[in-house]
């Protein structure tokens, strides 16, 4: 399943880059199964991604969470907690 | 309705002007403007960038404002959020609300910038004037801000 | 602090400019403009006239704006009240609070409108569509609004 | 002693004027004592500040009780209850 993941502020300065495209296995249901995927496949998501960071996620623009389901979705983006207005 | 998000300064009259032009049944209009200030933390600053999720955003903000006019009855409100590089003094965020009864406009505007404060996506970095730059920690006082209009009954 | 009654009328952004020009420490400007409604109570409205006290007017708005600012860190305060004939749709009346953080500068301008609407020796009388005037009753509901504040804590 | 007096909105219209000087009688001591000397000494005054018609006074510019002294006072103002805004 391709899967547009997007990343903001500290998110994406860790991470190096804003988005990319990625290959993920059929058996991931929810964002939490998506970030634990992502967290074993690379040091660098590891340490992006941690859950020391508070990171929040928004599954096809809207604020989702840990058990949200990612099946059908187009794109995920994770970010630390929103600091506007 | 209006939601716009921008690189461009925003001039708060003609905004209200916007909502109360030709309609002679508003009777109270309150405004929030959110400026950049100069310092945070006891750390002089040169610069402030704000980031944002592009399309989220404004779906966000809608969502945030469609929410008001279901709690209040508004004659209209506008919500204008600056992106990209700002400076000291700069207006970062406007929100207006517009209603026959003045509990309402005020009700509705501090509604607006707390949900705003926690939902919509953006991200302020500040740098320093020694050119250090760091991104903003979300303050746990905004979740609570936002949190109480849960408690609240809806339109009066 | 300023206190103005004038005949003339006013414009937002530039009395929002008059509290931030020049400082870089406000991270918040709220204020309330309220409006002439076109109809009250059913009726149809060609005007509405202001009269008010000379002298006390200017002196109860003074005390109104000191007690905002002993109960609110504000960077500034601007209350500006119209006198006189005044048609559907006019501004009224304008009520600027400016302070580092939001929630000083939202709950200072709606105490100074709660406070300025039980204190401040203005009364509206309107004339209808068919020539007849009528002065407005005061509302039970502004003297509970007012009331409200006697039980908030002091200076956050 | 001289007092100056002041009428605004309903009671202005019902006396029929803006402002007088009144010479008061020396034993009058508070608001309502003067409220009830006015409403004695001529009918238009009775009308006018009816006890109905929940009448405010303010004493040199101050918001003043029944209660409120006058003495000294250089003039006392009458209205109905405010409603700017």
């Amino acid at each position: 399943m391709a899967l547009k993941l997007l990343y903001f502020a500290t998110v994406r300065e860790r991470l190096g880059r804003a988005e990319e495209t990625v290959d993920v296995p059929a058996g991931l249901q929810t964002v939490q199964d998506l970030l634990d995927w992502l967290r074993a496949r690379d040091e660098s998501y590891a340490v992006a991604l941690s859950e020391d960071a508070r990171i929040r996620a928004a599954v096809d623009q809207v604020h989702a969470k840990p058990e949200t389901t990612i099946v059908d979705a187009r794109e995920v983006a994770f970010f630390p907690p929103v600091t506007g207005g | 309705m209006s939601v716009r998000v921008q690189t461009e300064d925003f001039d708060v009259s003609a905004e209200i002007a916007r909502l109360t032009g030709g309609r002679d049944d508003i009777g109270a209009v309150v405004t929030f403007t959110g400026l950049v200030r100069g310092e945070a933390g006891g750390r002089a600053l040169s610069e402030m960038t704000l980031e944002h999720y592009p399309g989220m955003t404004e779906r966000e903000l809608e969502r945030i404002e469609a929410d008001a006019h279901e709690r209040w009855p508004l004659t209209g409100t506008t919500i204008i959020h600056r992106v990209g590089p700002l400076k000291p003094a700069d207006q970062i965020v406007l929100v207006v609300a517009a209603s026959r009864h003045r509990e309402a406009a005020f009700e509705a505007a501090a509604f607006l910038m707390d949900y705003l404060k926690t939902r919509a996506p953006f991200w302020k970095k500040e740098t320093g004037r020694d050119g250090d730059g760091s991104w903003v920690d979300a303050r746990e006082s905004d979740d609570a801000a936002a949190d109480k209009w849960q408690r609240r009954p809806a339109k009066r």
